[in-house]
């Protein structure tokens, strides 16, 4: 085990959580969290991995991958809050319809 | 360690008793208003204090300038928010806690 | 080796924090509170950044993390929130929810047993692999700068770069066809204490981020960064409510929205038909080059993320207004 | 020294921690905001020492950003998403 390993576990919890709650929960908003905390785990594990070079330096490619996965993560949660907030302004609801409950 | 190692350790310490002092009033306070008055001390002091700390370890003044812009800027930051925050819960009816 | 001991409870802790902060974040039923522990989440990840030495993402993710993500979501709770006062359906409160179902039963053996499996093919990884590190130190000298992180952003791999400007601005322009969303509440006009805090931030915001921008070059920082910055200037200004002028909303927004990924394709032309490869930056002028990309880039980035938090075109359309 | 400044960190984060309890608690929207004001200058307090215990000095321009931004999400909650009457909101189901 080595510090990058145990990051490397973090982010697979994270991804866990995530996708659970994603497919869980019903409410939009949450739904968007969700993404958000899968999508910070795998950065998490980019970043991790990249500390394996056995070198004092890290990997810088998965670095700039993650530095730009984090600004279209933050461009896609926004549109992804306008879709919602849409669907609700017409529906009056920010769930998507249950097909269990009817 | 010498001198200038223990002065900092002493100030660092000091810092970290005021963190642990206003988390401690974050929980164990009964109002919104107590509860900022207990915040502020971390963020003024407390980082006050660590900065200081860090700044005599530093390498160049720069870095000094640097700690002490970071410590006026989250000062000016709290003062603003509990002001802030204050002037609202009030507004909005939220009752001081009376013994 | 106490330094050892104390670092390894230090990277389990803030490991566990994480953890424990997304659960709650996705678990409780609390919308707000879900948010400010999301916000928490994104202080923890930065500290996890620093940890794994990776300084320039950490600065990312503060820049996005402490200032947008939070102001995002809480807006968007706010204006669920007036739609569901305004209609009579519950939108921003979750429903109740009903025991344990069938999908949730299987969900639960399922993930724990793909989870497993992850973390087995992880531990199972060589302890060392050089990835791309090597081929980066050595071309590093001709890249035109020497953090190599910004080497790979704007020179090695600029082409991921130049489609995630315009990504950007798919998105923004996504935000903008679905036109406003709900009619803004009229701002609260800020206190003088707002107003102040917003004087004196503004500048040393776009100060920090064309400092940002320069040492991106040699030390941890870039375009990006910058950007973020940039962006929370703008947001800072609209939350006290201070909007544009219409005329500044039309042409010159859309011009320096497309100003960074234009310059971009116009390198990329250029150096096609002069080098023969897609953005392959002739070592000479790459560091200048790369400060041309990087200023462009930055100010888009700041534009757009600050448009995205704007949201629809409620105050550019005429006929709604 | 670097065994100071780390178990400094350490516990910072760990009244981190135990600040969090009151984000979960509440009771009202101000106090939870209020909490994660507290987490961001404890943050800058950890970059500062991290910084001084790996000798890498951009950690200062981390932590000089979370000073900066540190007012911005507070600033959206004050202007935004503060709801008008302050009701205690729900009563505490997941204490723990």
């Amino acid at each position: 085990m080595s510090i990058a390993h145990l990051y490397a576990l973090v982010s697979v919890g994270l991804i866990s959580l995530g996708l659970y709650a994603l497919i869980v929960h019903a409410h939009l908003l949450r739904k968007i969290l969700a993404i958000n905390v899968m999508g910070s785990g795998i950065f998490l594990l980019l970043v991790a991995l990249a500390q394996r070079t056995g070198t004092a330096l890290p990997d810088p490619v998965p670095h700039a991958m993650v530095i730009t996965g984090i600004v279209v993560a933050v461009s896609a949660t926004a549109l992804a809050l306008t879709l919602m907030l849409k669907l609700s302004a017409q529906t009056g609801c920010a769930e998507l319809p249950d097909k269990e409950d009817e | 360690m010498t001198l200038i190692d223990y002065l900092t350790a002493a100030l660092l310490l000091a810092g970290a008793i005021f963190f642990f002092a206003g988390t401690v009033g974050l929980l164990r306070f009964p109002d919104v208003y107590t509860r900022l008055h207990a915040l502020t001390k971390a963020d003024n002091v407390g980082l006050g204090l660590m900065v200081v700390a860090l700044a005599i370890q530093a390498e160049s003044w720069t870095a000094v300038g640097k700690l002490l812009l970071i410590w006026l800027l989250v000062m000016l930051a709290g003062a603003s928010v509990a002001h802030l925050v204050a002037r609202g819960a009030l507004r909005r009816g939220v009752r001081p806690w009376k013994q | 080796m106490e330094t050892m001991m104390v670092a390894w409870m230090l990277d389990s802790l803030l490991g566990l924090g994480l953890l424990w902060l997304a659960w709650r974040c996705l678990a409780c039923p609390n919308l707000f509170k879900a948010i400010v522990l999301f916000v928490a989440f994104g202080l923890l990840m930065a500290l996890a950044w620093v940890r794994l030495e990776a300084p320039d993402v950490a600065l990312a993710e503060a820049a996005i993390g402490a200032g947008l993500t939070g102001a995002l979501l809480m807006v968007a709770l706010a204006q669920l929130q007036s739609i569901e006062t305004n209609g009579d359906a519950a939108g921003a409160t979750e429903k109740e929810e009903r025991g344990i179902r069938p999908l949730q039963w299987l969900l639960l053996i399922v993930l724990p047993l793909i989870a497993t499996g992850l973390g087995y093919i992880i531990l199972s990884f060589p302890p060392d692999a050089p990835g791309l590190s090597t081929a980066v130190a050595t071309h590093l000298e001709a890249s035109g700068v020497s953090n190599p992180v910004t080497a790979v952003l704007l020179n090695f791999r600029g082409y991921d770069t130049l489609l995630e400007l315009i990504v950007l601005l798919l998105a923004l322009l996504g935000v903008w066809s679905l036109g406003g969303t709900v009619p803004q509440q009229a701002a609260t006009p800020a206190p003088l204490v707002l107003e102040t805090l917003t004087r004196l931030l503004v500048p040393v915001l776009i100060l920090t981020a064309a400092y940002l921008l320069w040492v991106g070059a040699h030390a941890p920082g870039g375009a990006f960064q910058a950007g973020s910055v940039l962006a929370a200037a703008g947001v800072l200004l609209l939350l006290i409510g201070r909007h544009p002028r219409a005329a500044l909303m039309a042409l010159p927004l859309r011009l320096i929205l497309v100003l960074g990924p234009a310059t971009f394709l116009v390198i990329a032309v250029v150096t096609m038909l002069i080098e023969d490869a897609l953005l392959k930056l002739p070592p000479e002028h790459a560091g200048k080059l790369i400060l041309l990309l990087e200023t462009t880039a930055m100010l888009s980035i700041g534009a757009t993320l600050a448009a995205l938090f704007l949201g629809g075109r409620r105050h550019t359309d005429k006929e709604h207004s | 020294m670097q065994t100071l400044y780390l178990t400094l960190a350490l516990f910072l984060l760990l009244t981190l921690g135990a600040g969090m309890w009151r984000v979960l608690r509440g009771p009202t929207a101000a106090d939870r905001m209020l909490a994660a004001q507290l987490f961001g200058t404890t943050a800058v307090a950890v970059l500062l020492l991290l910084s001084q215990a790996s000798g890498n000095a951009a950690l200062r321009d981390v932590a000089l950003v979370f000073a900066l931004l540190a007012a911005v999400t507070a600033v959206a909650f004050v202007q935004r998403a503060w709801p008008e009457q302050e009701q205690p909101q729900e009563t505490e189901r997941d204490v723990d």
